[in-house]
């Protein structure tokens, strides 16, 4: 069922601790920092995030990680310039990392989506990162059986929702928001705008609104092209 | 080694952007390409327009255009270095899956990657050190490493110790087997494949003086 | 054999057309529902605006609305069953990949089907008669039956021979296994599980007179 | 590399005896007609045909069924009330079919697309079309292994493509064709319209053109709304 919701408090207000949550963006494009600030008041911990990265700067999921609300990221890249909380708390020892390609990243959230049990992939075989890993060889080439990733929440952002649930994106920020939508069993989502049914073209939906459970209008969110032009 | 042919074309080496402009001549036109964080991008400052390369990002972008300044800028157009970028006409946005559907499925006809080393058969370690305290982080590479039609490596053929970066063997973690097809260095062009390494050109060296700074076996392109 | 309640809720059987309207009812507010081809496809003029259902067709849509006709009719607007449609406001279309991912990934709460035969663990057999000489087709039966989260089939009871087509184990080909929930027939309504069949209503005869049709131990709703 | 071609002949010229065609629609959306009959008088035989069905009527595929230039059929429909001709060379023995689940074709097709080396999938586990087939339990459900489904060419029709090859299509007409063109080593668009590069909304954009080798474009399509109504 679609819920409209009018905080970003009461959108996140289920999520337990030992969830498994998805975080849309790459760096700050997507990124719902808004869902995010409210996860991390709400208080639930002992969460594992999903997401490309693993927090940049002192906002966002770098702070849920700065709290100490995240035992385990499940990212790509996980290193950058300024990535100091998860740095910290991983040399630290107080935070768990499964580092995954981010091909196999992508492709194993949309393998939770689509229902797909495993698959066999060419990234990463002979490297460390496919370490005890089954792997076969199809036509001539080494391959690494990989497995989806589900979760029990998304919170992604989007640039508009309609009265259904459909979402449209806006540029280098659609990024992971259209296969974590499908691969979380409750899917929250922050837009910038909502617009009535019909107003979006069906030509043009991205993520249709079966994958959509509550949406959340946050007008001027932070990373939207006004806060960084 | 083998032939005398001369394959000097510079008599010095080359600098980083004389490299990077090389590797775009080096460009088929009408290629789909990805530049790689770092080096590499250098590269799109040399592609020029008549070659008609569209430049694939791996965060959901065909299409890409240069970096984006002053009002151009927009948080929610950017590279997979995170870089504030342009779109070009004819661009077009997909999200994750799609986008690396493109670069596993062999669609990019080339991409450009930074490395710590490549091996005799064009192994390649270009995305963790190895250090027990390093954090890793991979990102796309091993996807581009392993689908992209011909993998171009740019590199310094030796570290800052003066230890070449071509090996027999890397001992550095891999980021994909046999992957790389061409590695761009400051003194010289390699071409490499499961029969060894060719030597397409020189830059500040002669062959032999090469050979003497690589340990393994070197050919000459005819 | 169990209890005896008394769950006739008709004195009749029921016809086709109210056999769909009551499956229509049975939907739950809010569902996304992808109706068969064939009889199921008359769920669809008995869904009151009011239950706000969401039809799938997995040709590629979400939304769409009744049967097309006249000026309606659009050869790039079919059903599953190829029969021109029409979209409602909040249509979207997508591919057959996504389509399927819909359907695969369990994000369709309801579909209904037509049936040859269903067994008591809810083995479902739809598509494949088994005669050696029949051109089998399956169409996205398999990926239904497979993906939905509640499987609902529409059929006769009986066939026109009077034998029971709700089996203790399918003869015919199956469809997928142990996926049915529940089935809607003229003469009850049959909840399938891991436990056996239970009958939550019966049309037009008595549980004990419906036992006595259906070749397997059912159990009467309390 | 992307060319725009004048006529369909001159588009379906390089394809050659033996080949593996995709030809994409769903009954008569968004089948390739005019692409499909060039086919036909090119005289191209001995091909395998991936599409969902195995022809309608006395048109497109149909007719190369017809005319004996099909060896394999791998589709997941095949039996239609006008599915004569495939009818009689199938009970003549003069086809091979390998029918698919429809979800398994377009999976495999998209993994084709997506290097992907194969997947294992719960639809068809236990019936007769899994057997002698790879199966295992993942999360308690019983799966089957299923691998990619590659082509030399597809034979593809959108609404308008741009002049670097992106495509838009219309309504369900767009079904197959965006796998399709991913999975082909050659992919032949026949469009109702070019229109000028940036004409289209790069958020629009369907299949990008690095997935399009050759357009042409065919005005008055068959199938096309104006054809039907």
């Amino acid at each position: 069922m679609l819920n409209f919701i009018d905080t970003v408090s009461e959108a996140v207000a289920g999520i337990r601790d030992g969830s498994t949550v998805m975080i849309g963006g790459f760096g700050n494009a997507g990124q719902p920092f808004e869902l995010i600030d409210a996860l991390l008041e709400s208080g639930a911990t002992e969460l594992t995030v999903v997401n490309n990265n693993a927090g940049q700067g002192d906002q966002g999921l770098a702070l849920l990680i700065k709290e100490g609300r995240v035992k385990k990221m499940i990212c790509s890249f996980p290193r950058q310039s300024d990535s100091w909380h998860f740095d910290a708390r991983y040399k630290a020892g107080e935070i768990e990392l499964e580092l995954v390609p981010q091909g196999n990243l992508a492709e194993r959230i949309r393998a939770a989506g689509a229902g797909i049990g495993g698959f066999f992939t060419p990234t990463g075989y002979g490297t460390m990162l496919a370490e005890g890993k089954e792997t076969r060889i199809i036509d001539g080439r080494g391959q690494v059986f990989e497995t989806p990733i589900h979760a029990d929440v998304a919170l992604i952002k989007a640039l508009k929702a309609d009265g259904v649930g459909n979402l449209v994106y806006r540029k280098t920020a659609r990024n992971f928001g259209p296969i974590m939508a499908a691969a979380a069993k409750h899917t929250i989502v922050q837009v910038s705008e909502i617009v009535p049914t019909g107003a979006l073209d069906p030509e043009n939906v991205v993520t249709p609104g079966i994958y959509v459970n509550s949406i959340v209008r946050v007008a001027d969110a932070l990373g939207s092209k006004e806060q960084v032009a | 080694m083998s032939a005398q042919s001369n394959i000097q074309t510079s008599d010095k080496p080359l600098g980083r952007d004389e490299l990077a402009e090389l590797v775009a001549r080096d460009i088929a036109p009408g290629s789909f390409v990805n530049l790689g964080i770092g080096q590499p991008t250098l590269v799109s400052n040399y592609l020029r327009p008549e070659q008609n390369i569209t430049l694939h990002t791996e965060n959901g972008m065909l299409g890409m255009g240069p970096v984006a300044v002053g009002e151009q800028i927009d948080g929610d157009l950017i590279n997979a270095g995170k870089i504030p970028v342009t779109e070009l006409p004819g661009a077009s946005y997909f999200h994750h899956a799609d986008s690396f559907a493109i670069m596993r499925g062999g669609h990019l006809d080339i991409c450009v990657l930074g490395a710590f080393q490549v091996s005799a058969t064009g192994d390649l370690a270009n995305w963790h050190t190895g250090e027990p305290d390093a954090i890793p982080a991979v990102g796309g590479a091993m996807d581009l490493a392993t689908g992209a039609k011909d993998v171009f490596v740019m590199m310094t053929l030796l570290t800052r110790d003066g230890v070449s970066k071509l090996v027999e063997h890397c001992s550095y973690p891999l980021t994909g087997v046999g992957c790389v097809t061409r590695v761009y260095t400051d003194k010289a062009v390699f071409l490499t494949g499961p029969d060894g390494v060719t030597v397409r050109e020189t830059f500040g060296c002669t062959f032999e003086e090469l050979q003497a700074m690589v340990p393994l076996p070197l050919v000459a392109a005819s």
